[in-house]
């Protein structure tokens, strides 16, 4: 019996310490994949293109969500022809074609139970974008993690800082 | 164990006997208490998997039979180091049997009592919220803060007086040694060492009893600090710490005469015992009443509505059978078979404390639920049916008591054999000694 | 060898409830700095800390004098068998 | 800072529920099942207490709807060992859902038996969760909850009138109740400004507040001849 | 292979977790529910609002709907809707759980199974009209176009209604019937006044209202208008507080609000009205130069064969004289003087009646008594609140070109008459329906088209009228919902709910304005149903072309515009300039509703959809000389057209002899003989002997007619007042309770001569003595999960009784026992 407890005493602990491994693996950003349907290149679209942000997340000045485009956003420059060699635009293509809404992943997002204004942020609050997206217009690769994690700690330290309202009616409902 | 082979114990022989001699009842105790402990665990996982919709609470009545036992379980804890510290402290002799008994009722009653406010959660997953977000002015956390140093204190209190005891068992040596030589810190028995003990043990005394009655005191806050008609009252306080000492008496009284039997102590606790702390009973008894009389009287005069509602309602409307249940069991019976020698025998003794420990769980219930069934705005009366949930989870506390109480007798003297034995050597001298020096003319 | 693994153990255990306690005085003094940050009352909080935590210091010191006391003169016995 | 009051006119109220049904549409208020309803499980942010005054056949009934009272010095607020109940800058006592153990004991406290309790996870039909209102988030079983003056309202009508560089007027502000009240019975404003109805009305010789012997000062006025 | 972290972390955590976690990036495994993510998908929560009608009852509140991208999420009053300004009332408010209701019928079905049994099958909506189209060109053929019968429960007063009867007239059927109709409840005025219109009281300038059970509060035609209405008299201003008494059985909703509440015995409304009129003409506080100039029969009177007949005036003063009102009534007769000398001091008054006072056997007459008290205080003038609205300029669709098939089924009688002439009024009575069905009298039915509303659970007779469904061929339902009729029916054709379909809704009963509005799709259809409008295009096409001519429109939409369009070239209403006062006409003028301003047709449209609806507050000016309509121009308390009718059907039968006479007037059920008959008197309710109390039904705002049984809101709010959720209740009074060993929460049986109920007791200070009061609108039997098996069908102990001349139902007439239940 206690010879049993000794050999699987030793199995429990590195099987314990793998898995806490594995764990540690899912869940930090470390190794991000694209999560993406398209690889959309920001860089590319702001340098070469002239884009601003509003332009594609049209909302992001007058409503609380700043929206992922959707297909017709997109179709306002891209058609059936390619404009350039890319695969991912073939991909664009397709889903043009097809008339399909592009699967976008979202990553930056905020729980159920908190409102989450870009209209207050971005026009009351004259925010920069970048403040909370990180520098977008040199992002090649699509987003697939947070550069800020929208989390309540992350929030209040900026309301602290800028001596914002931190009454909890303000954001939670 | 092999039956056979009789233990030489010695002078106290029957104090070591339950600890190395395990009979049947013994086994069948534990798996009975045990069962009923998982059938309760089962019921609570019940409810925290579907939520307090199991229970029979509701709006308006919100806080049922939780509540109830917590104020009871705790009211129970104060039997002991309460009582013990101040038989120490008044270095009154006849305690010396009666101390250990007291404590431990305290230490695992306290456990028991203390989680029942997490029963009573409606997401107990976020309960580490009290510790990150807590608030210092809600009574609920003064009541986390108290109970835990109550907690600590009554362990302390509890093991310390027991390191002479340990010492005994480990040099005994026949059973879990490493156990009771990790527990008893090295104890030899010398003068220096006892006094270490005794002056720590003394300081303890001082400081359990300001702590034990704050923790009453802080748990009536919790009815006290609200508006509600019937809580709100300064009495509060004090009326729930004698209230405390009082069921807190029986219980002890309860678990005395019950061991007594089992364990054949009928050497150690004799009739004095008893009469002493029935004599202490009776005068609590009064107390009670003339505090529950204080209370109702400023009530009835102060004839504020909502006020008068509720007393009618205890008095005369759906509560009048728990409310009057209440002064039979707290007043009248107590009352009656102490103060008449016939009655004051053990049996009579038995009688009374339960029925002073059902009495107060019913003053619980009438505090806590007949305000909250009467709301102040024009709302119908609440009914409050406890659900099998809650009467599971009660019953599961008592067992979780018992359980706890029959373990502990297993491992460690119910009786405080080096107090019996310090007794034995100096007290005789000691307390003439004492006498003595009360009495008027020169010592000699 | 045995003893002093007990001794180990035992040496741990009260540091433990050193642990606890000022662990109860962290979480009560963070309360107390919360309050203060929401201005939520802070005279209650600061009342509650000034007499709980000086309670819980008291009692884990006692332990520790009567585990300190204990044994010491367990050694000194230890010791003069020896000699 | 304006401090947010309500009024009710108890004389134009007719005690019609609309607002009772408007509060629970509003706010995404879970049905309980019957059997639950009928033990007290039920649950209405805004209530309809009724009374009876004198004798057959010369007898008054009034309706009285009865939300939350959002104190001016709430008994609530004052024993939430966690912060989830707080009263506001602006007099609105929240109920942070996320936050709340489920104790209850602000329930307790409350003298006017303003809060509810979601006894269990709070359930709708698949088909009826099209219909939520996307702004107010869904509770969860456990928490206390309670009318919140339909503070969500607040925050967008705030970031209009911010987007607008103006201050919020008179009237722009109002719970789904006094929206919709048949009869206007339900007034809403800033109590702190001289010129709102509220103020006005919250003045006038009819006024009253529930229980305002225990000094909790309810911010819920109601108007009444009768009383 | 490679194992993507989001695949990893479903096997770890579960789903939830794992798409919570892969869909919002990092640490963040707390409870997202999966509504969020959908929202997410959705796009960007852009809220637009739209303005329809509410369609949960004849009211016809205007409602704006909440839309999140596109969703609809919340209902509120149309702030600027004049009818409710914004009011709502629960049931409307709770409508999108019509929408959303899980138990709607989604696409046509066929029921394959017994009737009523609930077995169905679905079917394609080609089949299913193929079918019914080949049924009735079948019938048409055989000239039984006549056969074919329409039962519209719908109440409203819709273009549904000209539409139905315009196809119905042109495949050849005079059977086109509206169930509960407001027809037959005009009849009392139409007897008086010669009109048949539900007069509109405006509480605006009156300082007195008398209500005879009038729960206008939550049972009148408009509810919330009748709210906006209380509002008014309940100003902050001290002037403007008028005061207001209900004479009612129970203490409804109105009594509550009223400054008085006075209980009376069932069914004897009629009796205290004539008592007011004793003191009123005793203590002449009559308005005489009114009733000297505009009405007919007060006194006696001499008619041209030198007959004299008895006057309202000696009937009155002869046979009401207080005491004895006072034993009928149960009313002390101080409190009638008391309120009589009210009454009459206290000018303008009003006096209304309705509901508690129309749901009896005798309440033609009582309606009549009531009713002429209004002439009494001469409230016809202009600046009293009594009013009759003019019809709504709409176009008229265009003239059947009846082909000769349908004239011959045109011209048959009507089945929904009487066939020994009761209910001289009406061509349409439930219960002489049920009759003639089971008879086969004059025609079998072949076929019975039923278009919303559940007639089998309002009807008093339910299991008669389960037989009529059961022998009739062809039974085809339009309808959302499986209703306890719809049961029976042989098809369904599932109809849009009001929130996804065109209507057009004008003049709501007693609102005291023209209006109209107009109901339009919030969202398009979420099921495979259809608007019952464009169906009837379709069976009509499917029938032939004398039948599709009658419709001549692209679709219904376009019917819609065709009619509004007549209202845009009259360049009347919408904007306005005078008829309102006070902070009604700021709150409107605040509100933009005169910005009405458009150029074009395409623009008025544009503004009425948009806005939900036109309305013209200026009434046209009438004189008292033409307002009415009788034999002899004036008022008529002496009812010459209900002579006239009479003297009609006896002519019919036979002989005009006494004999025969008295035999009409036995088999109408008419008490009272000679002049009496046509005066507005106290007839007695007949009522089973012995038997002690009085069964009072009620309906409730909540739940209006047991529609809004299948809204779980609605169900939980049933009896908010009483705290008593989905279930049903029986209020009695403190002493009856006692009496009958029953306390408050007790169940107790309900017990008439038809059967008995269960119900739960409430021991309630304001009832009647001896009155038992349960709610109409639960106790369903079908009509989905949250209707099915809750509460109590009142109706289904109500014996079957009838008002003798209008034909509508009398729910109060039934006695009752009760007993305590074990």
């Amino acid at each position: 019996m206690r010879d049993l407890i000794k050999k699987y005493f030793k199995l429990l602990i590195i099987s314990l310490f793998v898995i806490s491994v594995l764990i540690f693996w899912a869940a930090s950003g470390a190794n991000p994949t694209n999560i993406q349907p398209i690889a959309y290149n920001h860089k590319l679209h702001i340098e070469s293109v002239e884009l601003i942000c509003s332009d594609c997340h049209i909302y992001v000045e007058s409503m609380p969500s700043a929206t992922i485009p959707n297909i017709s956003i997109c179709e306002e420059c891209h058609s059936d022809d390619p404009i350039t060699d890319s695969p991912e635009e073939l991909k664009l293509i397709k889903y043009i074609v097809e008339e399909e809404q592009i699967p976008w992943q979202q990553i930056y997002s905020v729980p159920d139970h908190v409102y989450f204004s870009h209209r207050r942020h971005v026009s009351i609050g004259e925010l920069d974008c970048s403040e909370c997206h990180g520098h977008v217009e040199e992002m090649t690769e699509p987003i697939s993690y947070p550069a800020w994690l929208p989390s309540m700690d992350n929030c209040i330290a900026c309301h602290n800082e800028l001596k914002i309202t931190k009454d909890c009616l303000s954001c939670h409902m | 164990m092999p039956k056979n082979k009789q233990l030489d114990f010695g002078q106290d022989a029957a104090l070591y006997r339950p600890i190395y001699e395990t009979g049947k009842g013994f086994y069948i105790t534990v798996c009975v208490l045990l069962a009923v402990y998982l059938w309760a665990l089962y019921l609570y996982i019940t409810q925290v998997y579907y939520g307090l919709g199991v229970t029979g609470m509701n709006q308006p009545i919100t806080w049922g039979f939780y509540i109830v036992n917590f104020v009871f379980f705790i009211g129970i804890s104060h039997a002991g180091t309460l009582i013990s510290a101040i038989l120490r402290l008044s270095k009154a002799e006849w305690r010396r049997p009666i101390t250990r008994m007291a404590e431990v009722i305290t230490a695992i009653v306290l456990a028991i009592g203390g989680l029942h406010p997490i029963l009573d959660l409606g997401r107990p997953d976020r309960m580490l919220n009290l510790l990150s977000d807590g608030r210092l002015q809600s009574p609920l956390l003064w009541d986390v803060t108290s109970i835990t140093a109550y907690f600590t204190a009554s362990t302390i209190y509890l093991y310390l007086p027991m390191i002479p005891d340990i010492a005994k068992l480990r040099d005994r040596g026949t059973k879990l040694k490493w156990f009771y030589n990790f527990l008893s810190w090295g104890w030899q028995g010398t003068a220096h060492q006892v006094k270490v003990l005794n002056r720590a043990i003394n300081i303890l005394m001082v400081m359990v009893i300001p702590i034990a009655i704050s923790v009453h005191t802080v748990i009536s806050y919790i009815f006290s600090m609200t508006l509600q008609p019937g809580w709100h009252s300064t009495i509060f306080g004090p009326y729930f710490v004698v209230g405390a000492i009082f069921s807190g008496i029986a219980a002890l009284l309860i678990v005395m005469i019950v061991f007594r039997k089992v364990y054949h102590l009928e050497e150690y606790l004799k009739e004095i015992h008893f009469q002493y702390l029935s004599t202490l009973l009776l005068i609590m008894s009064l107390l009670w009443f003339y505090f529950t009389f204080s209370e109702f009287l400023t009530g009835i005069f102060g004839s504020q509505t909502h006020e008068l509602h509720i007393i009618a309602y205890k008095f005369t409307g759906v509560y009048a059978p728990f409310f009057w249940g209440m002064v039979i069991c707290n007043f009248v019976i107590p009352v009656i078979i102490l103060s008449f020698k016939k009655f004051k025998t053990i049996t009579g003794i038995m009688i009374v404390s339960i029925s002073v420990v059902i009495g107060m769980w019913l003053e619980r219930l009438n505090i806590v639920v007949p305000s909250l069934a009467n709301p102040r705005m024009d709302l119908p009366l609440g009914i409050y049916i406890p659900s099998l949930v809650e009467w599971a989870l009660f019953i599961g506390g008592i067992a979780v008591f018992m359980l706890g109480f029959t373990m502990f007798a297993k491992f460690f003297p119910l009786i405080s054999i080096w107090e019996i034995e310090e007794g034995r050597k100096e007290s005789i001298k000691d307390v003439e000694k004492r006498l003595r020096s009360y009495l008027p003319g020169k010592e000699t | 060898m045995h003893a002093k693994t007990t001794y180990i153990a035992q040496v741990l255990s009260i540091s433990l409830i050193w642990i606890f306690v000022i662990a109860i005085a962290i979480w009560i003094i963070n309360l107390l700095l919360i309050s203060i940050e929401l201005k939520d009352v802070p005279g209650a909080s600061i009342g509650i800390s000034i007499i709980v935590i000086p309670v819980f210091f008291v009692l884990a010191g006692i332990l520790t004098y009567v585990f300190i006391g204990l044994h010491k003169e367990e050694k000194k016995i230890i010791k003069s068998s020896q000699e | 800072m304006p401090k947010w009051a309500m009024v009710i006119d108890l004389d134009k109220c007719t005690g019609c529920g609309d607002c009772m049904a408007a509060c629970k549409l509003e706010n995404n208020i879970a049905i309980v099942s019957p059997e639950e309803a009928n033990v007290g499980r039920v649950m209405f942010w805004m209530d309809m207490i009724t009374t009876y005054e004198g004798e057959y056949p010369n007898i008054k009934v009034k309706r009285i709807p009865k939300p939350c009272f959002h104190c001016d010095n709430p008994p609530c607020t004052r024993v939430c060992p966690v912060y989830a109940t707080y009263k506001n800058d602006e007099g609105l006592v929240g109920q942070i859902y996320h936050r709340c153990i489920g104790c209850r004991y602000c329930m307790v406290a409350c003298p006017y038996t303003a809060k509810v309790f979601n006894w269990y996870e709070p359930k709708w039909p698949d088909e009826f969760k099209s219909c939520l209102n996307p702004d107010v988030s869904l509770r969860m079983v456990g928490v206390v909850e309670k009318c919140s003056f339909c503070a969500h309202r607040l925050i967008k009508v705030k970031e209009n009138a911010d987007m607008e560089e103006r201050e919020i007027y008179d009237g722009e502000y109002s719970p789904a109740c006094g929206e919709s009240c048949p009869t206007n019975a339900i007034y809403f404003g800033d109590i702190d400004n001289k010129e709102s109805q509220v103020y006005k009305l919250s003045q006038s010789s009819r006024s009253y507040r529930e229980m305002e012997n225990l000094g909790t000062e309810p911010k819920v006025i109601y108007l009444s001849k009768r009383e | 292979m490679e194992i993507k972290r989001r695949d990893f972390l479903k096997l770890l955590g579960g789903i939830s977790g794992a798409v919570a976690f892969s869909a919002y990036g990092c640490n963040q495994i707390i409870d997202i529910p999966e509504r969020l993510i959908e929202m997410a998908k959705k796009g960007a929560g852009i809220e637009s609002w739209k303005n329809t009608i509410c369609g949960q009852c004849p009211g016809g509140c205007g409602i704006s709907v909440r839309l999140i991208d596109g969703i609809p999420v919340y209902i509120k009053g149309n702030p600027i809707y004049p009818v409710n300004q914004g009011g709502m009332c629960p049931s409307g408010h709770s409508a999108l759980e019509v929408l959303y209701n899980p138990d709607r019928i989604k696409e046509p079905m066929k029921r394959i199974g017994l009737p009523g049994s609930g077995k169905w099958e679905s079917i394609s909506w080609d089949e299913a009209l193929q079918i019914i189209s080949d049924y009735m060109i079948k019938q048409r053929e055989n000239n039984k176009s006549h056969q074919v019968v329409f039962i519209d429960g719908s109440e409203q007063n819709s273009l549904m209604k000209e539409h139905i009867s315009h196809f119905m007239k042109a495949y050849g059927s005079p059977n086109y019937y509206q169930y509960p109709s407001v027809k037959n409840s005009s009849v009392p005025f139409q007897l008086l006044q010669g009109i048949e219109q539900i007069p509109s009281y405006d509480f605006f300038n009156t300082k007195y209202i008398l209500s005879f059970g009038s729960n206008f509060l939550e049972e009148g035609y408009s509810p919330i208008y009748y709210s906006k209405m209380y509002a008014h008299l309940r100003e902050e201003t001290e002037a403007r507080r008028a005061r207001f008494i209900q004479i009612d059985s129970r203490m409804s909703l109105t009594a509550a609000n009223a400054d008085r509440w006075m209980p009376i015995r069932p069914g004897t409304y009629g009796a205290l009205a004539l008592g007011v009129a004793y003191v009123l003409i005793r203590e002449e506080l009559y308005d005489k130069q009114f009733v000297n100039k505009y009405t007919f029969g007060f006194e006696d009177w001499t008619d041209k064969n030198g007959q004299t007949h008895l006057g309202f005036k000696s009937n009155v003063l002869g046979n009401y004289y207080p005491e004895q009102v006072s034993e009928i009534t149960g009313v002390q007769s101080e409190t009638i003087l008391e309120i009589a000398r009210e009454l009459g001091i206290n000018k303008p008054s009003l006096v209304l009646g309705d509901q508690g006072s129309a749901d009896n056997t005798n309440s033609t007459f009582s309606q009549m008594a009531v009713y002429s008290l209004n002439a009494l205080l001469g409230n016809f003038n202009n600046e009293s609140g009594l009013s009759f609205t003019d019809q709504p300029p709409l176009a008229e669709l265009p003239e059947v070109k009846v082909d000769k098939l349908a004239t011959i089924g045109n011209k048959q009688p009507p089945i929904g008459l009487s066939q020994n002439s009761a209910f001289p009024f009406t061509n349409f009575s439930v219960d002489s329906f049920i009759e003639n069905v089971l008879a086969d009298d004059p025609y079998p039915v072949s076929a019975l088209f039923l278009y919303k509303g559940n007639p089998l659970f309002n009807a008093l007779n339910h299991h008669d009228f389960a037989e009529a469904l059961k022998k009739i061929p062809l039974v085809v339902s339009f309808d959302s919902f499986l209703t306890e009729t719809s049961e029976y029916a042989d098809i369904i054709l599932p109809d849009h709910t009001f929130l996804e379909k065109w209507d057009e809704i004008s003049n709501i009963p007693s609102v005291g304005f023209t209006h109209v509005g107009i109901q339009q799709p919030v969202i398009e259809p979420l099921f495979n149903t259809r608007n019952s409008a464009e169906v009837l295009v379709d069976l009509g096409n499917l029938i032939g072309e004398s039948v599709s001519n009658a419709l001549p429109f692209e679709n219904y939409e376009q019917e819609i515009k065709f009619r509004v369009e007549k209202i845009y070239r009259s360049g009347k209403g919408a904007i306005i300039s005078e008829g309102l006062k006070g902070s009604w006409l700021e709150f409107l003028h605040q509100r933009g509703w005169q910005e009405g301003e458009y150029n074009s047709f395409n623009e008025f449209w544009e503004l009425l959809t948009r806005n939900g609806g036109w309305w013209n507050p200026i009434k046209q000016k009438k004189y008292i000389k033409n307002l009415f309509k009788t034999p002899s121009g004036k008022f008529e308390f002496y009812s010459q057209l209900l002579k006239k009718k009479i003297d009609q059907i006896v002519l019919s039968r036979g002989e005009d002899t006494p004999q025969n006479r008295e035999l009409l007037i036995n088999s109408l059920n008419i008490s009272a003989r000679g002049d009496k008959i046509f005066l507005p008197h106290h007839e007695e309710v007949p009522v089973d002997e012995g038997i002690p109390l009085y069964l009072t039904t009620y309906k409730l705002l909540t739940n209006r007619n047991g529609q809004s049984s299948n809204q779980p809101m609605m169900q939980e709010m049933f009896g908010y007042t009483n705290r008593k959720y989905w279930s049903s209740w029986g209020e009695i009074h403190p002493k009856t309770a006692a009496q009958n060993g029953i306390s408050d929460g007790d169940w107790m049986w309900i017990e008439s001569s038809v059967g008995n109920i269960k119900v739960q007791a409430k021991v309630h200070p304001c009832v009647m003595r001896d009155v038992v009061a349960v709610p109409f609108g639960l106790g369903h039997t079908s009509y989905g999960r949250f209707a099915k098996g809750y509460g109590i069908n009142p109706y289904s102990i109500v014996k079957n009784k009838y008002d003798v001349i209008n034909g509508n139902s009398a729910p109060q007439a039934t006695r009752v026992k009760i007993s305590r239940a074990t």
